[in-house]
């Protein structure tokens, strides 16, 4: 329903540029939501991604929160699924060599439940060829600590980010939290602190009961709510931050469609990430490239980087 | 397993319901027939919209004899309820097969132990087991004897069929893992499969262990991907020190060695 | 599909109390859904709802936002109407006649532009009668002035609510947003400042693009987001919030059935409102009292209060 | 008029796609086919689930001669999509019918001047106004030929009929207003109605109110609720004195007075 009949011939360019990093097209899985790259394989060509994001990491195994983990809401997902990872060793020995082999950049994901455990993951992190940037996850609601503690309050998503961009000569990504009152205060001071682009948004804080046991229905009570449902919240942030810095932005939140990429680009997104989508259909972020070819290419738009921020108000 | 798994539109050949709240559903998905090993499931979208979200998982009910794929299944909620209403002809966006199956031993005496639902993955896994010439015994359990399910299917197959139900309605009264047990002696079996409610493959994991047979379960628990992308559907399990770790339920199962499972949890 | 069957014989109690006035039933129309009343008249029997909430008013006639003012989303509303009314006195003299005939207690919703119009509109509307409460909307997000301004600032929430309980007699329910980092925090401030009962939540910010324009969907280029796919957000600021505060809630936000108050009530709402529903089917406040009829009566639950609250951790 | 809107289920009695993108639906809707008047419209549920959310607004096309609610749409996007696919004895949630319709004069020479898709309140209107012995001059424009709709059923009905059509495929080649236009003399109508596109309808106004002819039009707006609970659908107005203001298309409209309208907006 939603491609566009492509026009023969006219092919316009999907590069764009973040803090530095060339990507291909503006299309990237979002943390969290493509395990470390493998699982999909067999469904779609990595390759054709416009940079490859993989699940938080850790300074330290995390074994993750008590299933139940998800619960469907309508048009979204809760989740809590608590950053389950093996800890940014194995992560290194076991996972990096694969993805270390695909031609889009990647962006490694990282959270700390202290400022210095950001930095450590930062400088660890650095050493190792094959990363292209660091996505700082301040805005996780699923663990006790760390997570969404730093995305909330400005000062110290000033701190995280300082600290990490002290370790690290790579591009540093933060990733936002919607969960506040004004989201453009911790852009604008994560960006003072030298973040080179912003990723937005992280999941809404969300709950559900189940009836039958009159218990929450996800074991950690409390999840984030990703998906569709999510979309109008996400456009609204990115369209804010867009207008309130300079760095670029990575927009998410209930991206389905290439429809829905090419709005989060109107709204002032250089890239997007695709989380939800890809856990219900595994070839989405392919389809979604395809119907972004096809869209520039009816539309006659040389240059997709034409339609960042291009709202007309 | 993973290079074989599609995503299909897969048309629905026929649909029935065999009890008020049950559903026999076949479909033509040739890859997934061919691929398909008991115990595995299917990953299907039950809406053209983004309401309901995500796919439901079902398992693997049976091949039929002209290669069809059959699902069995209650319609309990909205999904279900949604695949329920599909008929012959429509076209339904099916992935798999997927997950990690039972064991296929060849030349062993088996039990497989059904409670209510847990039949579905089972009488796949019966028919696989006979094709490797295994003596097959067949443990079905219901509350009563209208809730036996494929009751006539499993006669036709040539295996040993023990029946319990809550009320003694048929069979054996009482649960089936309480039936089980009565023939469970050291030696009786050389390898064991169940599905069904939580307390009763609890129960089956205890007793497997007590005379040290070899036993599978096949567990469910709720998905977002189906595919292992999001750690959203695990379950805990120890390893042999007794450390414990949460496993995908999708792609390190559904199927777990029974002893490894952490029951209390 | 929602519906229970009832158990013949069995009639379990549905009344609660919100501040000291006792409803028949927990089910009210949320501001702003329900126009003045006479809309729903030829759909559903006004007399059996918990009690009739009014579009919210203001002190002098507000034309509201320019088209369009809605948008749909994924299970979702985005709205921008802007508060449009025809200022209290009209409401006085035209529309209250008819809503002070009706059974159900009449709370009546304002919103003003500074500090003294919320008081102002209190005092006008305290002498008279039939009007059972005051629902002070400190949280609409579609108005440039005052709206949702009060409702992310503590100190500014409890201001105006002081302001607001000097004027009146009346009880007085603090309609909050969830557009805050701690929605606690606003409940702890205008509990504190007097509020009797508090409502939420009001709309989330949204925004969306319409494609072939190129132009935000709405006129108003952003507006609130309602409906199912806000269900979840809303339930965990009711359970926030029922956790920090001792007044009853009045829980809104996505439900659609009875299930669904149940579920907010579980959370710790003592009451709730239904909105985007009754805009899909105008007899959805009526079919949501049945099945909590049906509900309570197939669990022989006896006092439905026994639910408030009630989800096992 | 608002205490005969009702809410119902009405069976698809039959749907067929007339142009690539546009279908004509009957519905059995007894009550609604009974009270509505041209002009009105039904609210429709495009859905089980809560996705598509909203219901969808559809002009009242005709009443059938077995008193069949007939419908005449445009597959656009989610919701028209679904309900494109629905089909003989399917059931659909219908609200209606609703808004204010068109003044129905009686032995009067009236104009009719419907653009694309316009045409289909107006048809109805068409056949109301011959049943009070209007003379009725209908006006019918569409970019081309393919896309003058329902030409036939108007050629069956005893109006007088003009077409136009931008590429000059039938008829006049022009917009239907420009057309409509060429026929306007002072006296040469006593009413006039419209529905089309937006800028066709601000033309069809202008040129009314030179010559001081009674005009209305149908227009649209995005709705939610369509019976004026939330105030999401308003046009604005201007009374005499040109003061403007927000009137709810879904309660005061669909139909208003052409004078009335701030055709800028
Ligand atoms: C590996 C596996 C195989 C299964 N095989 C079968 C089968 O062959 N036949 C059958 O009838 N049922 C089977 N189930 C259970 C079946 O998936 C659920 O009954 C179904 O998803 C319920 O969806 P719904 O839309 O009807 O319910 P809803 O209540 O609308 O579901 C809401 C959400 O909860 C999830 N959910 C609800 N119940 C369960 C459950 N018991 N297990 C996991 N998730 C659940 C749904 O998938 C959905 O995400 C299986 C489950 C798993 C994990
Ligand atoms: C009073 C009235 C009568 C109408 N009568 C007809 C008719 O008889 N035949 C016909 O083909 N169309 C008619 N329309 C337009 C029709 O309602 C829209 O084309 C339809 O709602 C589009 O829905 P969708 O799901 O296909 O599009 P989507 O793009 O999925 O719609 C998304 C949202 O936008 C709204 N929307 C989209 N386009 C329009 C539009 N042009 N006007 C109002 N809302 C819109 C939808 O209702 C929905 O809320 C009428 C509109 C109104 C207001
Ligand atoms: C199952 C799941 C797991 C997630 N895990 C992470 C994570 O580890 N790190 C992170 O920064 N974001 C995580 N997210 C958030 C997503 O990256 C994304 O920000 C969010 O889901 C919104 O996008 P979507 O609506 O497209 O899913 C997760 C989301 C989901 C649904
Ligand atoms: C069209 C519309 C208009 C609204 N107008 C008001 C209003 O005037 N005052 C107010 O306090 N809330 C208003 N709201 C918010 C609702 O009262 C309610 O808080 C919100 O919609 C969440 O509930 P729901 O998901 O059931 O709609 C409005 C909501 C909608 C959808
Ligand atoms: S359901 Fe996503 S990992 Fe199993
Ligand atoms: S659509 Fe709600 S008032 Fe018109």
């Amino acid at each position: 329903m939603e491609r566009v009949q492509a026009v023969k011939g006219h092919q316009g360019s999907l590069e764009v540029e973040i803090a530095g990093i060339t990507l291909q097209n503006p299309v990237m899985p979002a943390a969290g939501t493509f395990g470390f790259g493998e699982e999909l394989a067999p469904f779609i060509d990595l390759n054709r991604l416009g940079a490859i994001v993989v699940k938080t990491l850790t300074l330290h195994p995390t074994p993750g929160n008590p299933p139940p983990r998800i619960s469907e809401t309508y048009s979204g997902l809760l989740n809590s699924i608590g950053l389950q990872n093996p800890g940014v060793e194995k992560f290194v020995q076991v996972k990096l060599p694969y993805l270390r082999q695909l031609k889009p950049p990647l962006i490694v994901n990282i959270a700390g439940r202290t400022i210095s455990e950001y930095a450590e993951l930062a400088s660890r992190l650095s050493g190792e060829a094959g990363i292209k940037a660091l996505e700082v996850n301040i805005s996780c609601p699923n663990v006790k600590e760390g997570g969404i503690i730093f995305g909330t309050v400005p000062e110290m998503a000033a701190q995280v980010t300082a600290a990490v961009k002290k370790q690290t000569s790579l591009p540093v990504i933060v990733k936002l939290t919607p969960n506040v009152t004004d989201i453009t205060e911790v852009a604008k001071a994560v960006v003072d602190a030298g973040a080179d682009a912003l990723a937005l948004i992280n999941t809404l804080r969300g709950m559900a009961i189940d009836l039958e046991t009159r218990r929450p229905a996800l074991g950690n009570i409390i999840g984030g709510l990703s998906g569709p449902a999510i979309k109008p919240v996400a456009l609204y942030a990115v369209w804010r931050v867009a207008r309130a810095v300079k760095v670029p932005i990575i927009g998410m939140g209930g991206i389905m469609t290439a429809h829905d990429v090419i709005e989060f680009m109107l709204a002032g997104a250089t890239a997007v990430a695709v989380g939800t989508a890809s856990l219900v259909n595994p070839r989405a972020l392919i389809e979604i490239i395809e119907g972004l070819e096809d869209y520039v290419a009816a539309q006659g738009i040389d240059d997709v980087r034409e339609l960042i921020g291009a709202v007309q108000i | 397993m993973k290079l074989l798994t599609e995503i299909l539109e897969a048309v629905v050949l026929a649909s029935s319901q065999i009890r008020p709240d049950i559903y026999l559903l076949s479909l033509e998905a040739p890859t997934i027939s061919r691929d398909a090993r008991p115990g595995q499931f299917v990953h299907i979208r039950c809406s053209h919209t983004y309401d309901p979200l995500l796919r439901r998982p079902l398992s693997i009910h049976d091949i039929g004899s002209k290669g069809e794929l059959v699902l069995l299944f209650q319609a309990k909620g909205r999904g279900t309820a949604w695949l329920a209403g599909q008929q012959a002809g429509n076209r339904i966006n099916v992935l798999g097969p997927v997950g990690q199956g039972f064991s296929i031993v060849a030349n062993k005496k088996v039990a497989i132990v059904a409670g209510g639902l847990g039949v579905v993955p089972l009488l796949f896994l019966a028919r696989k087991l006979l094709e490797s010439d295994n003596e097959v015994n067949f443990f079905l359990g219901a509350q009563d004897c209208d809730k036996l399910l494929r009751l006539e299917a499993l006669r036709r197959m040539e295996v040993n069929l023990f029946l319990a139900t809550d009320d003694g309605s048929a069979g054996f009264k009482g649960t089936v893992t309480d039936l089980w047990k009565k023939h469970l002696r050291p030696g009786a079996f050389d390898w064991a499969y169940a599905c069904g409610p939580q307390a009763e493959m609890a129960e089956f994991a205890r007793l497997a262990e007590r005379v040290a047979l070899p036993a599978e379960v096949s567990l469910e628990e709720r998905m977002a991907c189906g595919i292992g992308l999001c750690r959203g559907c695990v379950t805990a399990v120890c390893d042999a020190s007794g450390h414990k770790k949460y496993e995908n339920v999708c792609s390190c199962g559904p199927v777990f060695n029974a002893a490894a499972v952490c029951w209390e949890d």
